[in-house]
């Protein structure tokens, strides 16, 4: 047991000194990142660009660097980032957690149910005009680019009908605390929601649709049909369940990924101020200590997503299960 | 068997059965009719591939309508079930008929426990608690035979050897009180003691509940022992009917002939050769015209060309152009030569 | 024709023993071991067909794919003509492998479903270099002619074929090495008794014309008693019994061998007499009891048999059998 | 037995000729592939659309032009008259020959743009998935075929893959590649070059195909008939290609649509990012990105080729899905 | 009064800011974005300050934390400040000259960008360069306790010296503030308003500085709103959104392109347009082909369509056409346009023909040009503009668009081998040679370095001569001066280093609810000013 969870946590380092040396090389391989130019601000004269050069040990050999900056970010926690100085990294991110979890959960849940709901009702009226309807429009959910459903999301809803009934509801832009006010978390993370799950419904219902029309050829089906079992309740309790399974592996990877900071687009689009805007922002700034504790947490998520993903097959499929 | 005559609780009159596949439609179970009494076990033998999981499966329409066609008259307590709308056949389904299907290792959904999935059924045809349906569960998965049936219940499928399992599947089909119970090959699987164990369960709920079923099997041995009456088939088509005595003792059929000859002694002295039936079974859509058996009969002569007639010699039918003491005459060199080369 | 002491065993294993790890999770270590296969000794002849026999989760399958190393083997040695191939890497496998095949249980499962007979069966001919270019249609042709089905079949896929064809490809597949041991697992069990004529009958023919040497798996005593030269009945992981054929069945002298053979349902013979009715489940391979395996449900059980697991005894190469009180 | 010539020509007839046949029977797979012509071939012809009914170079900042509409000559650019005046509009949807779908912020045809952007759109989407299934078998099969060591090396390169910041190397390959490109061999790779989005874009989402792929072989890899390939004595590098890569392949099909989608998508974020179809050149990712800055006035700009990709898709799905079944030995088509 | 009667009616509220991204570090003496300083002018003030008042006003720089502008000694080299009394820090110290000193020395020890072009100047200033954490500045800024003073010394004399001192980097902090960039805790200052809590992420709080008391209207008037709270994270379009619907009263960057007919028409009077001291332009690399070849150069600014190129940034009323170097209303502005159809005081029309002909006597046709912009709307909309102009002209151009933090670094650096890119300068604080000498001294090029602002990389050591005598000239005649800049400017278009655009006006939206909106020419809008009320 410990020895398990010691190679786990073995793994997840792996997952982690991997990407933050890549992150670390491509760094410092691009030109007009010098942290130190950016940190002596505009028009700074050479002179300061120097001192700071040496008081920040971007004159150190890159390993060196790499190792003070890990220990910054992970044992001292008092990493600052280079643009907006004096913020520190890690608070920051523990910060803006919340916010992504808030809209990645409430999103997984739309779009688990719909992709279910999607892939079911397909399945049911297999090669039906319903079946290819809606896989029409899974595929159109796939094919507009958040961004852009986002901005048009925004453009319905804050702006050419935000007076109409319809979405006079719709509070302005950005996070409300969960605990402080609820009613407003709710109110104000809906359209985010919806927005990212189009995406991801479009995805879900088709791979489960396909898992769903295979399972229907087993024999079990058969036998839960000659048990006189409603269409509905050999649909769902027997073909769904097992159909499951390709379905969490999809969804663990999404998860991972997105709890990590890749709902960037979705988070600026709708001013949220979450790990995905954080990690946008340290782009555009090549912000290198930020880049590095975002993608930290982000390949942290990424595998602990794996991690449970192996544990919810046990859950959902007995098979694997212990005897 | 029975002493009293009792009512006939499945009567099926010209069952057809036909698939839309790739090479056009396909004709797989041709013009099938058998009948089964209350408390009767009627076993269907015959090659691989004639149509008996077919002809079972369509007795619960359970094929999909899609590609499907079934002709022919099923009644079951005199009502004509495949004319029942989807909602009435669900309720005959698993209530009044039960199934035992071919594979038992993948015929219970892998990610439930044995006793949910039998409770499962009970509560979808009985307005009945959870826990009142799990305790009946239990008791079935007793009846047939578990030593330990709480714990057993709590099992996942994956968890049951093969004998289990098939047990699990008989206790589920029977958990309704069935009248009828299909069981297609339900012993296949099985090794000999576990299938002398399901078979004698078979005999005991015949008994016990005057419960009819119609058996399919390869096992003549089993057939033997248990069936009441035996259907022959071969491609597509029921070749010959009677009793089990009957059919034992004295086949009629050329096809049924082989397949006696075929079956290997336990005692005695060990043929250098089992004899079996020259050449190759037909394929569904290349069943020829008349008798489907004709390219393989070492009998076979002009007349079958044309649709054999059916003879009825006491209970048996038949259907094959031979008659008489011709028929007994060939009977004996098939039953005792071995197979020419 | 009958294993003799002179002759050497073509195939050999000794205290073959194969483990499954289950019920293992995300964590490592947490599975329980199976022990599928518990420390079998057995000697192959040439030239003879051994059948073997036992209730179904026995490990008969098992047995067999450690006798073909298709599963690494746990522990124990394996020596196939004079060879050890217990730890043989793949590449040393390769050679072993045109001697010897297995035909599987289920045939068709273990064809794959996208690939026509003459791609699956050239290709044996081709990796192997025993026909290359045109010579392999005409082997092909007369390997299907071998196995009694037409030549056009071989653009056939696997679905279009009925299961006793489809158990003949399986077979024509195992031919096409030209081995000199199969290994056939339930070859005919899901056959009907026509077929399983035919196949019981191509087996014969092949022995004969090829010289072959069989392990025939399969739960008909009928059958087995019909192809075998020598008989081995597993319980458990274990091998109770062995014996020649006739010897065996003639008189059984294990009590598990003895309520087998008293459960075969005889056609013609509707009333069996002394059937022994086996009591019980057959105990879990995760813990098997303690003494003789059979233990638990043997109706002649004394308290030996709890404690002490019996060895194999009696006349080696003409009837053993694992019990510390075998019948008369 | 009958005689074994009369059959023997059956053999020729494989695998493609009976998908060819029963997809031939198909009408919506004909639709769909219809479709698809269509979208490609009129990307070819984008060259004629723009020279001969547009009459517009799509590549050319037109700011200052003016164009006839209903014999009036109009500025494609329109300043705002009416309050402060501020702000200049592009003009819209003409249903004219020239500015069909209305002028973008350079005042550049729209409808011009589409069709060439759907060359460069089509051409990265293909390849991109190309790249990205092949890999994804690659890896997958490599996992989970072999199991042990390799498996959880490759499932966390996987990890890594998928955790790491692609626009970061986006950003800096686009940085990096402004003044000089990377000499790959023979191949010297420019900012603007269609290898640099394609690899890119066929390298992100290789994880996401990667792992069913991955969990797919596992269950393969335990199935008799490989067991039986095994037993044969087939190298094993054959049983992969043979035995295991047919099956995976019906698998990647369904992914197909799925990721030429995503694809597309994902390119238009690279090509703002600077990585691939460069300025004035159009993709329509890129065309969506104008668009986005147009979204309250000229909303017809993003959801011209908003409509385009979905339409691929769609066609793509429905074939993809033809073909799936098709190329299964085992279906059988009504 | 006529203000204390608007502040008893207005005073109070809370007014809610938003901008796209927080500008970095709070620290006044580090900070050195547009975006803050407007912010500083309510929470800090230095010696001196630009006056808080609408117009050209807000050029007038007036006494702060000294009590009156100084006396000009010593031919400008020295200035003695006297302290005011009873200006309060937000942590409720009193303002004393050692105070001051310690603030002048932070400037140094923090290392603050500007500390090597704006207060190099002071006695003792190269010592703290070399070495910033003993800095001292002996000698340069010396505290007279008793009689409240504070003495500024100067190597020379300084036209600019003042406005030097006016902008926030030489804002006065208490003394025991610790010399390290303060990052995100917030510095106590002087002004109406102390900023409460700061997070980059979210948002800063600005809240009435409770020791404050109005000591001079025009240097630190007293503030209508209780809170200001400045909001991070909304993007342009979202921001528009939130101000027509009254959740924002302003925003700070500038509304997008395609919101602007809407907010024009509909929302006119929340709309407010004020021309700014700043430049679009392109510099072009004068060390590398093809621009290294004067024809080339002036070919580009011959054949720009500046009307065009007004219409990328949002119409005529949002923005000019120009073709030199100072914009309008600045001190050594004349209107001059030497690049036109015909040259006169403005710019009429592109003139292709010419343009073509210089590049055909030029030779280098065919060559291949990437124009590097910002990756933004707008940059990008200019971008596409002259790779447009530059193929149409023969050049086999592209443009590329990089993220914009990268972009200002990277077309400075010489090693990246920029060869023309799209810039904007904002003026610092309002005097000729804050563009000029800024923008092309030799100083200003560093070969190889991320900072340096000459991107063009022309340096003309007689044009730096004349800057230098302007500037010295500026100290006694100011007039004479602009005349001299005037000059300069013309110069360096003949030589053309960089192609001017536009000039830029600044559009401010506010919400329906914000009253007295004032603009102040050095500082935009006045925050503290309007009210919510
Ligand atoms: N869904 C289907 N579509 C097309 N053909 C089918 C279908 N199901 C069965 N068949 C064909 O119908 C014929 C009869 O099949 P069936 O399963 O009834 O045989 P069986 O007698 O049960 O054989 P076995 O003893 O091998 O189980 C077979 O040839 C089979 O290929
Ligand atoms: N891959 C495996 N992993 C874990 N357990 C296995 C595996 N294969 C077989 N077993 C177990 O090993 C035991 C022996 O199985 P095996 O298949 O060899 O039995 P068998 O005698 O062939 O049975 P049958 O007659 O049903 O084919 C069983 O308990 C089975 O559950
Ligand atoms: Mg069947
Ligand atoms: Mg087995």
């Amino acid at each position: 047991m410990v020895f398990a969870i010691l190679q786990r946590l073995g793994q997840m380092a792996f997952v982690m000194f991997g990407i933050s040396t890549l992150v670390f090389l491509i760094f410092f391989a691009t030109p007009g990142s010098d942290p130190a130019a950016r940190i002596a601000g505009r028009n700074a004269s050479q002179e300061t660009i120097a001192q700071i050069r040496i008081e920040f040990g971007f004159d150190r050999p890159l390993p060196v660097q790499y190792v003070l900056m890990m220990k910054r970010l992970f044992v001292t926690q008092d990493l600052t980032s280079y643009v907006n100085r004096g913020m520190r990294i890690v608070p920051q991110v523990a910060e803006a957690a919340p916010v992504t979890l808030s809209l990645v959960f409430g999103a997984a849940v739309l779009w688990v149910l719909g992709g279910i709901v999607f892939g079911v009702v397909a399945a049911m009226a297999r090669d039906t005009l319903l079946d290819r309807g809606l896989m029409a429009l899974a595929l159109i959910g796939v094919s507009m680019p958040v961004y852009w459903l986002g901005e048009v999301m925004n453009l319905i809803s804050q702006s050419r009908f935000h007076d109409s009934w319809a979405f006079s509801w719709v509070p302005a832009l950005g996070y409300k605390p969960l605990f402080s006010d609820p009613v407003g978390w709710f109110l104000t993370l809906i359209i985010p929601w919806a927005t990212l799950a189009a995406l991801y419904v479009g995805i879900y219902g088709r791979v489960l649709r396909a898992n769903l029309v295979e399972a229907y050829q087993e024999d079990y089906i058969r036998t839960a049909r000659a048990k006189g079992l409603s269409p509905a309740r050999v649909m769902l309790r027997h073909a769904l369940r097992t159909s499951l399974i390709p379905f969490v592996t999809m969804f663990g990877l999404d998860f991972g990924a997105l709890v990590g900071g890749s709902a960037l687009l979705t988070e600026v689009v709708f001013g949220l101020n979450g790990v995905g805007r954080l990690t946008y922002q340290a782009l555009l700034n090549l912000d290198l200590p930020m880049i590095l504790g975002t993608v930290m947490y982000a390949s942290f998520f990424v595998v602990l997503a794996n991690a449970s993903v192996d544990i919810v097959y046990v859950l959902i499929d007995p098979r694997v299960r212990k005897n | 068997m029975q002493n009293v005559e009792k009512p006939v609780l499945l009567d099926v009159q010209g069952l057809t059965v036909s698939f839309v596949t790739d090479g056009g439609l396909v004709r797989a179970v041709d013009d099938v009719s058998f009948s089964v009494r209350e408390g009767e076990i009627l076993s269907i033998v015959g090659e691989s591939g004639s149509g008996k999981s077919v002809t079972l499966l369509s007795l619960l329409g359970l094929h999909d309508p899609k590609t499907t066609s079934v002709d022919g008259a099923v009644a079951f307590r005199g009502q004509r079930i495949l004319e029942l709308s989807a909602s009435a056949m669900r309720r005959i389904r698993g209530k009044e008929i039960g199934l035992i299907s071919q594979d038992p290792m993948t015929a219970l959904t892998p990610v439930y426990r044995i006793g949910w999935q039998i409770a499962e059924q009970i509560r979808a045809h009985e307005p009945m608690s959870a826990r009142a349906a799990r305790l009946r569960a239990i008791e079935l998965l007793g009846e047939v035979g578990f030593s330990n049936p709480t714990e057993a219940s709590e099992r996942f499928p994956h968890q049951l050897s093969g004998g289990m399992r098939q047990r699990a599947v008989i206790a589920m089909a029977l958990s309704c009180r069935p009248a009828l119970l299909v069981a297609d090959e339900p012993t296949t699987a099985l090794d000999v003691t576990v299938q002398a164990q399901v078979l004698d369960l078979l005999l005991r709920l015949r008994k016990d509940l005057g419960l009819a079923i119609v058996l399919i099997t390869h096992d003549m041995g089993v057939v033997s022992e248990v069936a009441d009456k035996v259907a022959v088939m071969y491609a597509g088509r029921i070749v010959e009917r009677g009793t089990t005595r009957e059919i034992f003792s004295n086949p009629v059929h050329p096809y049924t002939w082989g397949l006696m000859a075929s079956i290997p002694p336990l005692t005695g002295e060990r043929p250098k050769r089992l004899i079996s039936i020259g050449g190759m079974p037909p394929t569904p859509g290349s069943i020829p015209e008349g008798c489907g058996f004709q390219p393989r009969c070492r009998f076979a002569r002009a007349e079958c060309a044309a649709r054999p007639p059916t003879r009825r010699i006491g209970n048996q039918s038949v259907l094959c152009v031979l008659d008489g003491e011709e028929r007994d005459a060939l009977r004996k060199t098939v039953l005792t030569s071995e197979e020419p080369a | 024709m009958s294993a003799s002491g002179n002759v050497r065993p073509l195939l050999s294993a000794e205290a073959l023993t194969k483990n499954f790890l289950v019920g293992k999770t995300v964590w490592p270590g947490s599975g329980r071991t199976l022990h599928a296969v518990d420390e079998i000794s057995l000697d192959v002849y040439p030239g003879e067909t051994l059948g073997l026999v036992g209730e179904s989760g026995s490990g008969k399958s098992t047995l067999g794919r450690c006798l073909t190393r298709l599963y690494d083997i746990t522990a124990g040695r394996l020596t196939f003509d004079g060879q050890d191939i217990s730890k043989a890497e793949k590449r040393a496998l390769t050679s072993v492998r045109r001697r010897m095949q297995m035909i599987f249980q289920d045939p068709s499962s273990s064809l794959n479903p996208r690939r026509k007979v003459r791609d699956m069966l050239g290709e044996v001919l081709d990796v192997h270099d025993i026909a290359k270019g045109t010579a392999i249609d005409e082997r092909l042709a007369e390997l299907m002619e071998i196995v009694g089905l037409r030549r056009e079949y071989l653009d056939r896929y696997p679905h279009e074929f009925s299961g006793g064809q489809r158990q003949r490809i399986g077979i024509a597949r195992a031919l096409a090495v030209e081995p000199a041991l199969i290994v056939a697992d339930e070859p005919v069990s899901a056959l009907d008794v026509s077929v399983q004529a035919q196949i019981v009958n191509l087996f014969a023919d092949l022995r004969q014309r090829l010289n072959l040497t069989y392990v025939f798996i399969a739960h008909d005593l009928a059958v087995v008693r019909q192809v075998s030269s020598r008989v081995a009945v597993m319980y458990l992981g274990s091998i109770v019994e062995v014996g020649e054929t006739d010897a065996l069945f003639g008189a059984p002298r294990h009590p598990y061998t003895q309520a087998l053979l008293s459960a075969v349902p005889q056609p013609h013979n509707r009333v069996r007499q002394g059937r022994i009715l086996l009591e019980g489940e057959i105990p879990s391979p995760l813990d098997p009891p303690k003494g003789c395996k059979f233990s638990t449900r043997c109706p002649y059980a004394k308290p030996l048999c709890h404690e002490v697991r019996p060895q194999l005894a009696g006349d080696a190469g003409h009837h053993t059998v694992a019990c510390h009180f075998p019948l008369a | 037995m009958e005689s074994s010539q009369s059959r023997s020509v059956r053999k020729g007839a494989g695998h493609w000729q009976r998908a060819w046949r029963l997809l031939k029977r198909d009408k919506p797979t004909i639709a769909a592939a219809l479709v698809l012509l269509l979208m490609i071939l009129s990307s070819l012809a984008a060259p004629l659309y723009a020279n001969s009914v547009s009459a517009t170079d799509p590549f050319r900042s037109n700011l200052s032009g003016k164009v006839a509409i209903d014999g009036k000559k109009v500025k494609i650019m329109q300043p705002s008259t009416e309050g402060l005046g501020l702000g200049v509009t592009p003009i819209g949807p003409t249903w004219a020959a020239q500015y069909f779908l209305g002028a973008d912020t350079q005042g550049r045809d729209v409808a011009a743009r589409l069709l060439y952007g759907g060359r460069n759109s089509l051409l990265i989407a293909f390849s991109a998935t190309s790249i990205c299934l092949v890999l994804a078998a690659l890896i997958g099969i490599c996992a989970g075929f072999f199991g042990g060591f390799v498996d959880t090396v490759l499932s966390r390169l996987l990890d890594i893959l998928w955790a790491f910041p692609v626009y970061l190397l986006a950003i800096s390959l686009s940085i990096v590649l402004i003044s000089k490109g990377i000499v790959l061999g023979p191949i010297e790779i420019t900012a603007d070059s269609l290898l640099l989005p394609i690899g890119i874009i066929g390298i992100i989402y290789v994880p996401y195909v990667a792992r069913p792929v991955r969990g797919r072989v596992l269950e393969l890899k335990n199935s008799e008939f490989v067991l039986a390939a095994i037993g044969l004595g087939i190298p094993e590098w054959r049983i992969l290609w043979k035995d295991i890569l047919p099956n995976v392949a019906t698998m990647l099909i369904v992914f197909i649509p799925l990721m030429m989608a995503l694809n597309i998508v994902t390119e238009s974020s690279l090509s703002f990012l600077s990585i691939g179809v460069q300025a004035p050149d159009a993709s329509w990712g890129t065309i969506i990105q104008d668009g986005q800055t147009l979204l309250y006035t000229r909303p017809a700009v993003a959801l011209a080729p908003g409509i385009a990709i979905a339409l691929t898709v769609l066609s793509l799905n429905v074939l993809g899905d033809s073909i799936r079944d098709v190329l299964d030995p085992r279906t059988k088509i009504v | 009064e006529d203000r204390a009667a608007l502040m008893a009616q207005h005073r109070g509220g809370t007014m809610t800011l938003s901008a796209v991204s927080a500008a970095g570090t709070i620290d006044p003496m580090i900070n050195y974005t547009a975006q803050y300083w407007q912010v500083y002018q309510m929470t800090y003030d230095g010696l001196v300050k630009f006056k808080q008042a609408g117009g050209t006003e807000g050029f007038k720089i007036v006494p702060a934390i000294a009590e009156a502008m100084p006396e000009i000694k010593n031919d400008g080299k020295t200035y003695v400040f006297k302290i005011r009394k009873g200006v309060m820090f937000s942590n409720g110290k009193e303002v004393t000259p050692t105070d001051v000193v310690a603030s002048f020395q932070r400037i140094f020890k923090v290392k603050g960008p500007t500390i090597g072009s704006f207060y190099n100047g002071i006695v003792g200033a190269d010592k703290c360069m070399a070495d910033g954490d003993s800095c001292t500045l002996d000698g340069g800024v010396i505290a007279d306790e008793k009689a409240g003073t504070v003495t500024i010394n100067l190597v020379a004399a300084d036209s600019e010296f003042f406005a030097k001192l006016a902008v926030p980097h030489a804002s006065i902090v208490p003394a025991d503030t610790p010399a390290k960039d303060a990052g995100t805790s917030p510095v106590p200052g002087t002004g109406a308003y102390m900023i409460e809590t700061y997070n980059p992420n979210e948002q800063m709080v600005l809240k009435r500085n409770p020791h404050f008391k109005e000591w001079s209207v025009d240097a630190q008037p007293d503030g209508y709103a209780d809170e200001i709270d400045y909001k991070f994270g909304m993007t342009e379009e979202a921001g528009i959104n939130a101000v027509v619907n009254g959740q924002v009263d302003w925003m700070y960057d500038t509304p997008p392109a395609d919101r602007l007919p809407e907010i024009g028409s509909k929302y006119a009077n929340q709309v407010h347009i004020d021309p700014l001291a700043a430049f679009w332009y392109a510099p072009m690399n004068v060390n590398l082909p093809p621009f290294d070849n004067i024809k080339v150069r002036q070919a580009l600014n011959y054949a720009l369509d500046r009307d065009a190129l007004v219409g990328l940034f949002g119409g005529e009323v949002l923005a000019q056409p120009t073709c030199q170097i100072l914009p309008p209303d600045f001190p050594g502005h004349a209107d001059d346009c030497i690049y036109t159809k015909d040259p006169g005081p403005a710019w009429s029309e592109a003139d292709m023909d010419k343009a073509k002909q210089l590049v055909e006597e030029s030779g280098t046709k065919g060559q291949k040009v990437t124009v590097i912009a910002e990756d933004n709307a707008v940059a990008r909309g200019i971008g596409t503009y002259l790779q447009s102009v530059l193929s149409d002209l023969g050049y086999d151009a592209s443009m590329k668009a990089i993220s914009p933090n990268i972009q200002f670094a990277y077309i400075q650096n010489t090693n990246n081998n920029v060869q023309i890119s799209v810039s904007q300068w904002y003026m610092d604080y309002p005097a000729a040679s804050d563009f000029l000498n800024v923008l092309l001294s030799c100083d200003s090029f560093h070969k190889g370095s991320d900072s340096s602002i000459n991107i063009a990389g022309y340096c003309n050591k007689d044009l730096d001569a004349k800057m230098k005598a302007a500037m010295a000239l500026s100290l006694t005649d100011e007039n004479a001066a602009n005349a001299e800049w005037a000059k300069i400017d013309k110069a360096y278009m003949a030589e053309a280093p960089l192609a001017p655009l536009f000039t830029p006006k600044s559009v401010n939206f506010t919400s329906a609810r914000l009253g007295n909106y004032l603009f102040n020419k050095q500082n935009r809008w006045i925050i503290s000013q309007s009210w919510v009320k």
